[in-house]
């Protein structure tokens, strides 16, 4: 099967007044139609830059993808003049944001913002496409849709507003939604209703979801493949059951032992991860994640582990010492 | 944790209602946000008690009035045996020494015109017990202690990561060696890996120092993690209060299931076996909750009884206190 | 939304009743006797008593305390402030003092000069700064954006006065294109309907009237104006960047919007709130500018009134004037207060 | 290969960012913007110019007159008709225009300087107390202090009536007890009939000495100051008395308040500061407010709470100096505000009294003699003005650019 998109070698930098920030350094990987890609990682990771960067949502200046394609549907994004990127953006590849409450514009009806896209999109005129507006409304659960198309994006709660933002994704039945973080500002109640309908609808349209999260929690009942990323490289990548069961970089490692388990017997401890995050204006030569590993020897200092096959389905690790930490793990 | 234990703070039928004026001319006062409406316990000596629930639930709102940060509409706060609510002026300020507060932002809560290290000597300086060298010394005995290093008590906050900064306003709170610090919501806005460093930094601070902690968060897991026992807030009301492994094996609240299920699990079988229970809706505003049980518009087994009478908060067996008209029948 | 118009409405009140007190109170500023001052020190005791009983200087400023001894409870309130603002009610706003004439009349008469030279300069700042403020905005760090922010600058900081001048010297003195001051040439006749000349000349189709007129408005009109028109053109520049950080403009660009329908459509009426406020307090320094703009280009308006009387201590009149800028200046607020009102849909549920 | 230890990692590895007050940081930043550096140039050559002409040039501009050379065009070469140089020309009475515009500078800034400074002082102390106390609850000892002495003003108008000046102390008294008795009756209607008893008595009572119609209307007054008092006071209550005075200030358009406060006042240096900085007051308090309002929002201010610090510390240590940043930005644009308003007092002949030299009054001196050509005599000042204006201007900007709180982490 050819894939749906196909990044390869992607670099973003943003040029600050300090320096330059190396927020994404080098990201490739595949994404299948209909696959559930979960992305995860700290702030600060890139995660969310990568994503920007396949819409070409980067602010430029100072950001500025510098090298890298992304192959989608068997041509590089990258090299799109911008009005036909504009074709790409919403009909193609649609995405939602992680704070509902400032993603609307709030000047403008709710439903005013989804007939804007389909008579874009869909040429549709203003009564088909306030129709499927309220067909769209309908489908991600807002009771009483043909109403409340004429509500201002305050009069919705954060919950509801993160729904209008997928029936907005979804009214032009893109390939692929990015989801950056949609359930990061809100509670976990909500949280379990946004990831039901994600899930739900998915299977309904069929399209591919790339879900970027801190969270690994979140991810791990619903992605089919996850990328966990670090200081903008992805330090492994794996299906969800290995990334899980099978970890094998000492970062996803530390990640997973720093998460309370709500099912945890009494007197667990977390492991943390000492240290903090390495500055992106200076990153090392060496293993991103040197500073704050427990297994790290002279050669990381040195040199910079890339993504190789390991133990697993189509199982990559950037880890010099992988085999000798899944020896330890497992033991 | 057993009764026998001694009581270092008892809440009795706590409320905390803020007011709305509305008017043409005159501010008259039509009803009232009941952020805490009568909630009531008790923290024993030397425990942790996690307050659980989400956003606008009250939960931050009881732990400041309980320091009487906010000065209580109704109700009884015991600290030890003195009555908190008929405290004034300055035995207010001598006792506040005995409880502190760690603060949800660290950006937000260190003032930024200022050094560590005129931050960390405030509260000293205020109650006067340490002076001059002393004082010194204590600074960097309290910054050796968060895992500081105590060179950098001339820093201004802007200058450490967010992590660092919490490590600060702990500093700052066990400053004078107080007895009880409630903890708000400490570690939400920081990165996964720099969560459990925090954690396991309160945990091991409360093992030296003999500290009870009443720890306030959205996060059930990091909550049911460090808690001796939990209390779930729900609009305003305590829902249900028990041990961490009953509230999680045998919990009688429907709302507390719901939570549970809800929470994200990082283990995909686990995760995609689990039943969950996805609540219906948004929580309601405090400013207008529905008559009757506060849960009953989000509750799948609301019967005709929830809609008109608040259920009794009650002991339904040995410490284990929960509020649904129903609960026995969980039993 | 009527509550909250309603709400501002009544807000006005408290306002206007402090603005009557300061403007009452002016004539406490004065050193010595105010009618000794309106006279002359050489006028005779006669008259400055027949002033003072005229003027109701003799009363009390705000109560009368002896009078409710005596048991007279409307003598008590019979104060000067009480008798101010009954003939304010009346719309009597006194005399001029060398004229004799009803301050209110010749205020209406003159109005209309004003008015229609703020209203072309405020045209005419709004009609260049707002879209120079986008231009720059959209094309942020460009050469135009530096150009334009530089020229706004240069803008505020600029003397109206002396840039009026600097017109006449140019345009009138130097080049002679233009008449040096007036509001019409000698022997150019406008019938008056509005009592601007520039849509009187255009209603009756008198197009010499008309391009006399506007020979001498635009002169003034332009040095007035610029001061806002840089103002407005920073605001409208500062606004549209903030705005185009907002995540909805990345959420209207993700959706495939062209770039000129995310800035008119979503960014634009998002920054324009701000502008608003801007353009409402300028309106009304407009009027503030003209008594300097008004002078140089010797316009018959409010502002040279003023000025004039400033110059001949003809108190009334510069109370009476300020009294009525101040008022269209509040009465401007209260409209940027209310077109928030039909502008932000939030403001509703406040 | 030995591994490491979590331990070992703790301590050594924290990247810390480079050590720098916020503002050394501010002023980097501000040298490092080329409209702050011109800003800045130009500011100083106009302040140190006049300064040492100030100094160390003496003027007499009360002797300085030459009609031999009335009117003359710029030259900088002494000619046979002209012995000295002037660079600016000279003006009506013969003066040297350089040298009045290098000497007006001093006047023209010392105006800017002063007015800044009554408005920035007012203004700020009101704003900064209004916001305080209307975002923070206040202590009792502020409670009593703030009852009383509205009892005390108020009860004076009814005391000013009743010629009675004990009366006055009376209903500061009865402010004070409301509040000591916080919580006697607190909320019933019975109260405030009591209050208001206890007013109608004070007012009336001894207002009956005077006369009988004085006693009834004192009394009326004082029941409704007392039902009034009977309600305890909060911070906002001040808030608001001093944000409405604001607001009838800004009610007026700037310009034209100085201007006229000037022409009743009569014109002079002294009088020009004076109302362009009572005029500017608001801008001030209300900056101030806002600053405070948000500031008071943080957490940290909470935490100072909670460590047990009291209000004066909170005021000084921790909100004021969080609210500079603006203040010190608003100051910079204030100052050339002061200036262009400074000037068009001088222009309209209400600033300096001739023949001292100052921008405005020299323009407002020379421009009748535009027609006949004299460009000179309008062009130097105006400039002066304009770039000494356009430096503050630049200088502001680039300080809020430095000052920014959305580009500081």
């Amino acid at each position: 099967m050819t894939p749906l998109m196909d990044l390869k070698n992607l670099r973003v930098r943003f040029h600050t007044d300090e320096g330059m920030v190396k927020a994404v350094n080098g990201v490739s990987y595949a994404m299948e139609p209909g696959e559930i890609l979960g992305v995860v990682g700290e702030s600060g990771c890139g995660k969310s830059v990568h994503a920007l960067s396949i819409m070409r949502l980067i602010q430029t200046p100072p950001g500025k993808i510098e090298s890298g394609q992304v192959i989608f549907n068997d041509r590089d994004l990258l090299k799109l003049s911008e009005s036909e990127m504009r074709h790409v953006r919403g009909r193609e590849i649609a995405m939602i944001f992680q704070d509902p409450m400032t993603s609307l514009n709030p000047v403008y009806t709710v439903g005013f913002q989804i007939v804007e896209a389909l008579k874009l999109h869909k040429g549709l005129d203003e009564k088909a496409a306030r129709e499927r507006a309220a067909e769209l409304l309908t489908l991600v659960g807002i009771p009483g849709a043909r109403q409340r198309l004429d509500d201002y994006p305050h009069q919705f709660s954060g919950g509801m507003r993160q729904r209008a933002m997928i029936a907005m994704a979804l009214s032009c039945e893109p390939q692929l939604l990015i989801a950056d973080e949609p359930t990061t500002a809100l509670d976990v109640t909500i949280q379990a209703q946004i990831v039901d309908l994600v899930i739900r609808l998915q299977q309904e349209l069929g399209m591919a979801v790339m879900w970027i999260t801190h969270d690994l929690g979140v991810v791990a009942e619903m992605a089919y493949k996850i990328n966990v990323m670090y200081a903008g490289y992805i330090i492994e990548r794996g299906q969800v059951r290995d990334i899980y069961k099978k970890t094998r970089h000492p970062y996803t490692i530390g990640l997973l032992g720093s998460l309370p388990r709500i099912d945890e017997p009494p007197g667990t401890k977390l492991v943390s991860i000492p240290g903090l995050p390495p500055d992106l204006l200076a990153l090392p030569t060496g293993c991103p994640f040197y500073a704050r590993c427990t297994y790290r020897v002279e050669r990381c200092l040195e040199e910079n582990p890339s993504l190789e096959e390991a133990d697993g389905v189509e199982h990559t690790v950037a880890c010099w010492r992988w085999e000798h930490i899944a020896g330890r793990v497992s033991s | 944790m057993n009764n026998a234990a001694k009581t270092l703070v008892r809440v009795d039928n706590l409320k905390k209602y803020f007011p709305i004026y509305q008017g043409v001319i005159l501010q008259q006062h039509v009803g009232d946000i009941k952020a805490v409406d009568d909630v009531s316990f008790v923290i024993y000596q030397g425990e942790t008690l996690g307050l659980v629930g989400e956003t606008g639930s009250g939960k931050t709102t009881v732990g400041r009035t309980m320091l009487r940060l906010y000065e209580p509409t109704a109700g009884k706060i015991f600290f030890e045996d003195t009555d908190l609510t008929e405290m004034q002026g300055g035995d207010l300020r001598k006792i506040r020494a005995r409880m502190q507060m760690i603060f949800q932002d660290p950006y937000a809560s260190l003032n930024p015109r200022m050094t560590v290290g005129s931050i960390l000597s405030a509260p000293l300086e205020v109650h006067g017990y340490w002076k001059g060298r002393e004082k010194r010394e204590r600074v960097d005995n309290l910054l050796e202690m968060v895992g500081l290093n105590p060179d950098f008590v001339n820093r201004y906050p802007h200058e450490f990561s967010g992590g660092q900064r919490q490590r600060i306003c702990i500093a700052r709170a066990l400053a004078l060696n107080p007895d009880l610090v409630v903890c708000d919501e400490p570690i939400s806005s920081l990165d996964v890996s720099i969560q459990a460093q925090v954690v396991n930094l309160l945990e091991e601070l409360q093992h030296k120092l003999g500290l009870t902690y009443l720890f306030i968060a959205h996060d059930l897991s990091m909550v049911r993690h460090i808690s001796d026992r939990m209390a779930v807030m729900y609009l305003g009301k305590i829902v249900e209060l028990a041990d961490r492994n009953e509230i999680y094996l045998r919990s009688l609240h429907p709302y507390t299931q719901a939570l549970m299920s809800a929470v994200p699990m990082p283990d995909p079988d686990a995760a995609r076996s689990r039943k969950r229970i996805i609540l219906e809706g948004d929580i309601p505003s405090p400013a207008n909750p529905p008559k009757g049980c506060n849960f009953n518009t989000r509750c799948p087994f609301a019967k005709e009884i929830c809609f008109e009478q608040d259920p009794d908060y009650r002991e339904i067996k040995p410490g284990h206190w929960v509020a649904c008209h129903f609960a026995e029948d969980f039993l | 939304m009527a509550r909250y118009i309603l709400r501002r409405l009544i807000s006005v009140i408290p306002t206007l009743i402090g603005v009557t007190f300061v403007i009452f109170m002016f004539q406490r500023l004065i050193p010595g006797d105010p009618a000794v001052a309106m006279l002359g020190e050489h006028a005779a005791p006669e008259n400055i008593a027949r002033i003072r009983e005229q003027l109701g200087l003799n009363r009390p400023l705000f109560l009368d305390r002896d009078s409710l001894v005596q048991g007279d409870l409307g003598g008590f309130f019979d104060s000067q402030y009480v008798r101010y603002l009954s003939r304010l009610v009346k719309l009597d706003l006194g005399n001029s003092i060398h004229r004799r004439i009803p301050v209110a009349e010749t205020l209406g008469l003159r109005f209309p000069a004003t008015v229609e030279l703020a209203l072309l300069s405020m045209l005419i700042a709004i009609f260049v700064g707002i879209p120079v403020g986008i231009i720059s905005a959209a094309r942020r760090n460009s050469l135009i954006d530096g150009v334009s922010m530089m020229g706004s600058l240069v803008g505020v900081s600029m003397p109206i006065f002396w840039l009026g001048l600097m017109e006449i010297m140019l345009f009138a003195v130097i080049l002679g294109w233009l008449p040096t001051g007036g509001r019409l040439s000698t022997g150019v006749q406008i019938q008056s309907i509005t009592g601007l000349y520039l849509v009187d000349s255009l209603l009756t189709w008198n197009i010499p009237g008309f391009v006399d007129a506007l020979k001498h408005i635009i002169m003034p009109a332009i040095a007035l104006a610029t001061i806002p028109m840089a103002i407005i053109a920073r605001m409208t520049r500062s606004s549209m960047l903030d705005v185009m950080q907002e995540d909805y403009i990345r959420t209207a660009t993700a959706k495939g919007l062209a770039e000129r329908v995310v800035l008119f459509r979503h960014a634009l009426k998002n920054a324009f709130l701000p502008v608003i406020t801007i353009i409402g307090i300028q309106a009304g320094t407009l009027m503030a500018g003209a008594v300097l703009t008004e002078t140089i280009f010797s316009w018959p308006g409010i502002g040279k009134w003023v000025y004039d009387a400033i110059l001949g201590r003809d108190y009334p009149i510069v109370q009476g004037g300020t009294l009525l800028i101040a008022i269209i200046f509040v009465f401007f607020n209260l409209l940027v207060d209310i077109s928030y009102a039909f502008l932000d849909p939030r403001i509703h549920y406040d | 290969m030995a591994e490491i230890t979590p331990q070992d990692l703790f301590v050594t590895d924290f990247a810390v960012r480079e050590h720098r007050s916020l503002w050394v940081d501010a002023w980097r930043r501000l040298i490092s913007s080329n409209t702050a550096r011109l800003g800045l140039f130009i500011v100083t050559v106009f302040v140190a110019s006049a300064t040492l002409a100030h100094f160390f040039w003496t003027y007499d501009a009360k002797t300085d007159l030459d009609y031999a050379l009335k009117l003359k065009p710029p030259n900088l070469r002494p000619t046979e008709e002209i012995s000295t140089i002037h660079p600016f020309g000279t003006d009506k009475l013969g003066r040297d225009i350089f040298r009045r515009t290098v000497h007006g500078g001093w006047n023209s800034l010392r105006v800017g300087l002063v007015a800044v400074t009554i408005s920035l002082v007012i203004g700020v102390l009101l704003g900064l107390l209004a916001g305080f106390y209307e975002s923070m609850e206040i202590t009792q000892g502020e409670r009593v202090l703030l009852q009383g002495l509205v009892g005390l003003s108020l009860g004076g108008i009814i005391a000013w009536i009743g010629a009675q000046w004990v009366i006055a102390l009376l209903f500061g008294l009865l402010g004070v007890l409301s509040i000591v008795f916080g919580k006697f009756l607190a909320g019933k209607p019975v109260r405030i009939a009591l209050f208001a008893l206890g007013g109608l008595l004070i007012g009336g009572g001894i207002g009956l000495l005077g006369a009988p119609m004085v006693g009834l209307v004192c009394g009326l007054l004082g029941a409704v100051l007392g039902a009034i008092l009977a309600s305890p006071l909060t911070g906002t209550f001040f808030s608001n008395v001093v944000m409405r005075a604001m607001d009838i200030i800004l009610a007026f358009p700037s310009y034209l308040l100085a201007i006229a406060i000037v022409a009743f006042l009569g014109p002079g240096l002294e009088k020009g500061m004076i109302a362009i900085g009572v005029v500017g007051i608001p801008i001030y308090a209300r900056l101030a407010r806002s600053a405070v309002l948000s500031v008071a929002q943080k957490e940290y201010i909470l935490a100072a709470y909670s460590v047990g610090e009291g209000h004066d510390r909170i005021i000084f240590r921790h909100i004021f100096p969080n609210i500079l940043s603006p203040i010190i930005i608003q100051a910079t644009m204030g100052l050339a505000g002061a200036i262009l308003s400074a000037a068009a007092l001088g222009f309209l002949g209400l600033g300096a009294i001739p023949p001292t030299p100052e921008w405005g009054a020299m323009l407002g001196d020379s421009y009748k003699y535009l027609s006949s050509g004299a460009w000179w005599a309008v062009l130097f000042p105006g400039l002066a003005i304009m770039f000494s204006v356009l430096g503050f201007n630049l200088l502001g900007d680039g300080l809020r650019d430095a000052l920014d709180p959305k580009l500081r982490v």
